[in-house]
């Protein structure tokens, strides 16, 4: 197994089975081929995905599985793979919910069966690529190309508005993107002519620790928090997320949910290891906007009528827990944001995947369109209830671990940041209950007979496509440490690059490890 | 010892069981699938006592850990139990009332046609949910309990869920309980960046290495918590909501599980507690005003469970006054006993429910004395427990906590009139319902479901059957005789018993209050006279001149108002939380969100414009294209000219 | 210096008739008196193939092409007005703009100093032949000495030239049919 | 012989005449002339500089402008034809598509 190239087998067995989804002869509206490579591909995807993952031991801090070959070496732009505790989660989270997604969409696929599902696994294999990449130009061509199958998804198969909102998720997106070329262009020229002896190169290991002055370093910082943070999305930028998401196919939004979480993944990968001095300078800011993200995606979240709209905001808000957990700088809170990376694909994934079974059944996603539906699905209605509670952040689910991790460790760097957006957790339950009350429970009003609508509850291979997730959510919240041990040490490497060595706490912390040390033992 | 995952896991089971295989049983199998799990797990809980209490009593504090469960750098929390007498007592109350109630509600929803699967299979979560909250051995897993049974309240409350009262009570029990967890995780954060650990071996040991300042906080966070579980003022609205669940669902809330939480917090962290005076101060107080406001709404509602709910806010307030004044024993051996009485009444409340049909209303009952001679019995003997009455138990566990109010050196005069006066009302409301619904005139009616014939009594009442009136007997039994584990200047079996779970840490000297003597005594009779002053007034007032009180109602209707409308505060949250918020949300949404897609879309249409007017360039024509080349080459040329030559 | 006085405004005459003249076969024609002016300053140049060429393919391929197009499409005199406004000042502005451009770039020392001036003819011979033949005095006439330079130093421009060649017939065919309906 | 500027500056004068030719006709015949005008005057400055220089470069080159200039007439005049089939008009300002 080791000699395999395993992240380059993970992210061209997608890439490839997608083109061949897309070439496939036969007629065009014949979904079954499609359907059939599609589910193949994606799940021997996961199967490898998954044996990296349990291969990756825990505690392990360097890359591992790693892949380097030259790929214009007159640049110093070189093909180079790893994996670590930042990304082995995440990889592993894109394999998984992709089977999910298309067997969500196996009878929805908008008449292009070949198309949709080609698109798919492209995205897949994008999204995985810009998630191992070790080098910027590697990197920035998967990060790019993760947008052309989304845009095309949602221009092809999405809503009546699915032209505008596609534009305006592929302009605002590459805008940010622009401008973090143009810095690290700069950084790589930067590096060349100032390291003595150094070759042109944009090999992160290469370009980390780069001699900038604290303007260059801030700028520099700046370029590339734009293009996460717009990717993310941060606060004032995240007004294509709503547009997107109301406008994509509602499966594709399972794997969208990994697509935003790119951004947020590569604060940790480049920005903050990067530029260290910068990152510590600015992070409170950034933290700040997080945690205005938090309340503020939660209010609108709780005013809205339509299901994947409140969705959508409620993203917002996750993401905003996420950047504060990474911008809090502590090791508990970047594990924190690590987890609750995979707890959020895991319950919006699950939660898009309901609304759009709601809305299969009712023919609407408008909330207050339907009520008392409790009554009619219950298996729909258990798995809802699972999902929502998780998604808002119930202790002994998965989303609570990440949460507490979250807020634990920005507690202790940022105290007032932390204090505002725990109360996200309150709004959370507000929203998320409200989109639950007013669709479940209340009144039964039955929508008129239509033979466009799916009738009767959850089928099998509904319950196939969530049944993965559940799961998860429940794994996750009861048993979290596989995750956890997996991401300690490259958190707290990537805390420890960018702020001084963190003082003892308190005297107390040695008598916590005695303990600890204690509780490992009587576990085992 | 390890023993005691047994009770976790058999409600589990039971909960997996039907909520996952259920579909494929009978109807009826629920029921007795969870009922059967809860008395496993009640076994189970009298083993595990039996192996603590054969550990002499410095080591009966164990922390059995089960597996890492949140391993993060630096941080751990581990899922593990922390069994002591408090923990191991609780576990007792809430399996064994748990199981009671359980039967009971085998009974109840015999009758129900949908939603029996669903009802036990959260029935069990919630004992579930309730036993990790007790068991915990940190602040984290305690979380877990705590959200747990937030969740599984939400779930029973809304078991009606097609009812939008019961819909719109669920929720707002869930919100308001996840806003004490807001507060509760805030302080469990503090507690970690002072302590390094979340774990209750490490901080109660290490608890006094703090700053009062820090430890105030921290308890005061917590408290939050406490507070919204426990439904004490100003986070009390959800609990009289909650009624809208089935009843045995209310019993479980308001005896054995839920509500208890708050105190039990506060009892199992008392070392820090003891560390912030400020903190137990304010805890007395709120809970003294708690008492007495629950009881004063309690005196004019007319849903007989709504009146129960009430009173169990008044009396969590009593414990919550008792753990203020820094009489923990006293604070658990009410929630004993009150989980006896308040189970009981609430039972029989439901016996008279479903006697007659689902109907709540105390001007729609009346008369039911012989009709459902076992309810009246039951609800009799609860309600003398809970007037203070001796010897029932309330009378022991009231009377404890009436005389730390006026003697502890954190008590003073006022909590202790405050607790007296309340035991007054307290009796009198709880009579006023027993008078309304037993006595007097039938004023229900009949035929609400439920054919003659099956109950073979002719007049149309759904009679109990023996699974609901075991419960009723035993909970009288245990309502009675419940109190005698502690009688002041004769038996000690409760105190000896908490005894090591305030003598751990070590470092603290245990604030034991005995009481007893002359003073005692005069309290306790006084108080047992005002109940029955309370119980008299209300015989008074709604069986022999029910005119009157109908006249007094009127005639202090501002009051009578006021009192009804539970002091407007749900109106008031209204008004100052949610309207705003939800005003926040649509204008954020509104204004503020087309504001930014303005700004965004503004940026669009600038460069679209820009590029419109750049276009004229683009004429078309050929010879325009190649003039302009021409222009740039003769630029071109005049630049190297000027410049480079 | 008479021969390339006279040749010179002669062509410029001719080049001036060529883009002022109504009628499209007088501009040909023009052109064609250029040409021929043309390739007798190659000869002045010592560039005797040059001339050769510029007659052959130019003054004859190329302008008997032109005049079949011209008979072809029998264009007509095309109408005195531009529909450009300023197109025709402004042409008339700027390449006379240029062209003092270019004499006052001539004028520079600079360039002055590095244009020099022709050497005499005879060194031009020995400096060819002496790249070619590696000796002074062997005689070389231009053609062959151009042939040998397109064989050698030029063989692979030489080629892509006869693939653009070759396009430019495909083209021109591809172009020129009729649609096939 | 004349000196080297005055062929420089009969080449300019052609080029310059060649480019006026193509700005103010409309005949795109005449600019295509015209084209060849300022390719033939571009000839003769590379033929003086192979004088000057020594050099057959120069030489060469403009036997390839000549060979590349008649290629593109061949395929100039057969777009030339086919718009005229089309259009039945030969003035390029009534071939205005690429207008923004």
């Amino acid at each position: 197994m080791s000699g395999l190239p395993i992240l380059s087998i993970l992210i061209f067995l997608p890439i490839v089975g997608g083109i061949i989804c897309l070439f496939l002869p036969g007629r065009t509206d014949d979904p079954a081929a499609a359907r059939w490579l599609g589910l193949g591909a994606s799940l021997l995807t996961l199967l490898i995905a998954l044996l990296a993952l349990i291969g990756f031991a825990p505690g392990t801090s360097g890359p591992v599985l790693e892949e380097q070959a030259p790929w214009i070496p007159q640049f110093g732009i070189s093909y180079h793979l790893g994996a670590d505790g930042l990304n082995i989660l995440l990889i592993a989270l894109t394999a998984i919910l992709t089977p999910p997604a298309i067997i969500a969409s196996w009878t929805a696929l908008g008449g292009r069966p070949r198309l949709f599902i080609g698109l798919l696994l492209l995205l897949e294999g994008s999204i995985i690529g810009a998630l191992s990449s070790l080098d910027l130009i590697l990197y920035f061509v998967f990060w790019e190309a993760m947008l052309i199958p989304m845009y095309l998804l949602i221009s092809t198969f999405g809503g009546a508005r699915r032209g505008y909102a596609a534009l305006k998720f592929f302009i605002y997106t590459s805008a940010g993107s622009l401008l973090m070329l143009l810095a690290m262009l700069y950084l790589s020229y930067a590096h060349s002519s100032r390291e003595a002896s150094a070759a042109p190169s944009f090999d992160l290991r290469d370009l980390i620790g780069t001699q900038l002055s604290v303007a260059e370093g801030r700028w520099l910082f700046l370029a590339f928090a734009l293009a996460f943070a717009i990717k993310l999305p941060i606060f004032p930028l995240h007004s294509w997320l709503p547009d997107a998401y109301k406008q994509a196919p509602v499966t594709v939004l399972v794997l969208a949910t990994m697509l935003v979480k790119v951004g947020a993944y590569s604060f940790l990968r480049f920005a903050i290891p990067l530029f260290p001095d910068a990152a510590r300078d600015l992070m409170p800011i950034l933290a700040a906007l997080a945690t205005v993200g938090i309340i503020y995606g939660g209010l609108v979240a709780a005013a809205q009528r339509d299901m994947i709209r409140l969705l959508a905001y409620s993203s917002l808000a996750h993401l905003g827990f996420i950047g504060l957990g990474i911008f809090a700088l502590d090791a508990r809170g970047v594990q924190g944001s690590l987890l609750q990376m995979v707890n959020h694909g895991v319950s919006s994934g699950a939660l898009f995947l309901i609304a759009g079974m709601i809305a299969a059944r009712v023919g609407t996603f408008d909330i207050d369109a339907h009520g008392g539906l409790a009554r009619r699905w219950p298996v729909l209605t258990g798995t809802f209830v699972l999902a929502a509670f998780s998604s808002l952040g119930l202790p002994g689910l998965n989303g609570f671990v990440g949460e507490f991790l979250i807020l634990l460790g920005a507690f202790r760097t940022q105290r007032v940041l932390a204090c505002i957006a725990t109360f996200g957790v309150l709004i959370a339950a507000i929203y998320v209950l409200r989109l639950f009350r007013r669709t479940m429970f209340g009144r039964e009003r039955r929508p008129e007979a239509n033979a466009q609508l799916v009738s009767g509850d959850l089928s099998g291979r509904e319950i196939a496509a969530l049944g993965p997730l559940l799961l998860l959510i429940v794994w996750i919240g009861v048993y979290p440490s596989p995750f956890l041990r997996r991401t300690e040490a490259a958190a707290r490497d990537t805390v420890s690059a960018v702020t001084a060595p963190a003082p003892a706490t308190t005297a107390l912390t040695v008598g916590a490890t005695a303990l600890t040390a204690t509780a490992e033992s009587a576990t085992r | 010892m390890g023993l005691v995952w047994l009770c976790l896991l058999f409600p589990l089971a039971g909960f997996a069981i039907n909520a996952l295989l259920g579909r494929s049983l009978p109807r009826r199998a629920h029921g007795i699938i969870a009922t059967v799990a809860m008395l496993a797990a009640f076994a189970v809980a009298w083993i595990v006592l039996a192996d603590l209490l054969s550990l002499p009593h410095e080591e009966q504090h164990r922390n059995l850990i089960l597996y890492n469960w949140v391993p993060a750098d630096g941080f751990n929390a581990t899922f593990g139990a922390w069994l002591d007498p408090l923990s191991v007592l609780l576990l007792l109350i809430v399996t064994g009332v748990g199981f009671v109630i359980h039967l009971f509600a085998i009974g109840y929803m015999a009758e129900e046609e949908e939603g029996q699967r669903r009802f036990f299979a959260y029935l069990n979560l919630f004992v579930v949910a309730m036993l990790v909250l007790i068991l915990a051995n940190n602040f984290m897993l305690l979380l877990v309990g705590w959200g747990g049974v937030g969740f599984a309240s939400f779930a029973l409350i809304s078991h009606y869920f097609f009812r939008e009262e019961a819909a719109d009570a669920a929720v707002k029990a869930f919100v308001i309980n996840t806003l004490g967890d807001v507060g509760m995780m805030l302080g469990i954060f503090l507690i970690w960046v002072t302590y390094g650990a979340v774990d209750y071996e490490t901080v109660f040991r290490n608890a006094g290495n703090a700053q009062t300042g820090t430890i105030t906080a921290i308890t005061l966070l917590l408290l939050v918590g406490a507070l919204a579980k426990s439904g004490q003022v100003p986070l009390h609205t959800w609990l009289p909501d909650a009624m809208a669940g089935p009843t045995p669902v209310s019993a479980l809330i308001h005896a054995a599980t839920m509500v208890t939480a708050g105190v039990y917090l506060l009892v199992r962290a008392w070392p820090l507690y003891e560390l912030a005076p400020a903190t137990l101060t304010t805890i007395a107080w709120l809970g003294a005003f708690t008492a007495l406001f629950g009881a004063l709404i309690g005196l004019v509602q007319t849903n007989i469970k709504r009146v129960l709910a009430f009173s169990t806010m008044s009396q969590l307030g009593y414990m919550f006054l008792a753990a203020g004044v820094g009489a923990y024993s006293a604070a658990i051996f009410h929630l004993l006993t009150h989980a006896f009485f308040k189970a009981l009444l609430f039972l029989a409340a439901g016996v008279v429910i479903h006697a007659i049909g689902g109907e709540e209303d105390l001007r729609r009952m009346g008369g039911l004395r012989d009709k459902v001679r076992i309810a009246w019995v039951a609800y009799g003997i609860g309600g003398l427990a809970i007037a203070g009455i001796p010897p029932f138990s309330g009378f022991f566990s009231k009377d404890e906590i009436i005389y730390s109010a006026f003697t502890s050196t954190r008590g003073n005069v006022v909590l202790g009139l405050i607790a007296l006066l309340t035991g007054g009302i307290t009796a009198f409301y709880v009579f006023r319902s027993f008078f309304l619904t037993f006595y007097r005139t039938p004023r229900y009616g009949i035929g609400h479901g439920g054919t003659e014939a099956e109950h073979g009594h002719g007049d149309g009442l759904h009679q109990p059957g023996l699974e609901m009136r075991i419960p009723l007997i035993v909970l009288s039994v245990l309502a009675i005789v419940g109190g005698w584990v502690l009688i002041p200047d004769a038996v000690h079996l409760f105190e000896d018993y908490l005894e090591p779970v305030f003598a751990y840490p070590a470092a603290f000297n245990a604030p034991v209050h005995a009481a007893g003597g002359a003073t005692y005594w005069m309290i306790a009779i006084g108080a047992a006279l005002l109940g029955a002053v309370g119980i008299g007034a209300a015989y008074y007032l709604y069986v022999l001149r029910p005119a009157l009180a109908a006249d007094l109602a009127g005639r202090f209707a501002g009051i009578h108002r006021t009192l009804f409308n539970r002091f407007y505060v749900d109106q008031l949250y209204d008004t100052i939380f949610v309207r705003p918020t939800r005003a926040f949300g649509r204008a954020f949404s509104g204004v503020f969100e087309r504001g930014l897609n303005g700004l965004v879309n503004g940026a669009g249409y600038l460069v679209r414009e820009a590029s419109v007017t750049m276009r004229e360039v683009q004429t078309g024509y050929v010879r325009n294209y190649a003039l302009l080349i021409l222009g740039g080459t003769v630029l071109l040329i005049a630049y190297v000219l000027f410049t480079a030559v | 210096m008479f021969l390339f006085l006279l040749l010179a405004v002669v062509a410029v005459a001719a080049s001036i008739a060529m883009i002022t003249a109504r009628n499209s076969i007088h501009s040909a024609l023009f052109l064609v008196v250029d040409f021929f002016c043309l390739a007798v300053l190659y000869l002045t140049l010592n560039a005797e193939f040059l001339a050769a060429v510029q007659i052959v393919v130019y003054a004859g391929a190329i302008m008997v092409l032109f005049l079949f197009v011209i008979t072809l499409l029998n264009p007509g005199n095309e109408e005195t007005d531009d529909r450009l406004r300023g197109q025709r000042p402004l042409a008339v502005a700027l390449g006379l703009a240029l062209l003092v451009e270019v004499a006052l770039l001539l004028r520079t020392q600079a360039i002055r100093d590095r244009l020099g001036d022709f050497p005499p003819a005879t060194s031009f011979f020995e400096q060819v032949q002496t790249r070619i033949n590696g000796t002074p005095t062997a005689p070389i006439g231009n053609v062959q000495a151009i042939g040998i330079e397109l064989f050698t130093t030029y063989v692979l421009p030489f080629e892509v030239v006869s693939i653009v060649l070759l396009l430019a017939v495909i083209g021109a065919v591809v172009l020129a049919k009729r649609q096939l309906r | 012989m004349a000196p080297l500027s005055y062929y420089f500056i009969l080449s300019a004068v052609l080029f310059t005449i060649g480019t006026i030719g193509v700005l103010i006709r409309k005949n795109p015949l005449i600019m295509f002339m015209s084209i060849e005008l300022m390719l033939n005057a571009a000839n003769l400055s590379f033929a003086s500089f192979a004088r000057a220089r020594n050099l057959l470069s120069g030489q060469v080159i403009a036997f390839f402008v000549i060979a590349v200039a008649a290629a593109e007439v061949v395929v100039g005049l057969a777009i030339i034809v086919s718009i005229f089939r089309s259009r039945q008009s030969v003035d390029v300002d009534d071939v205005s598509m690429l207008k923004g």
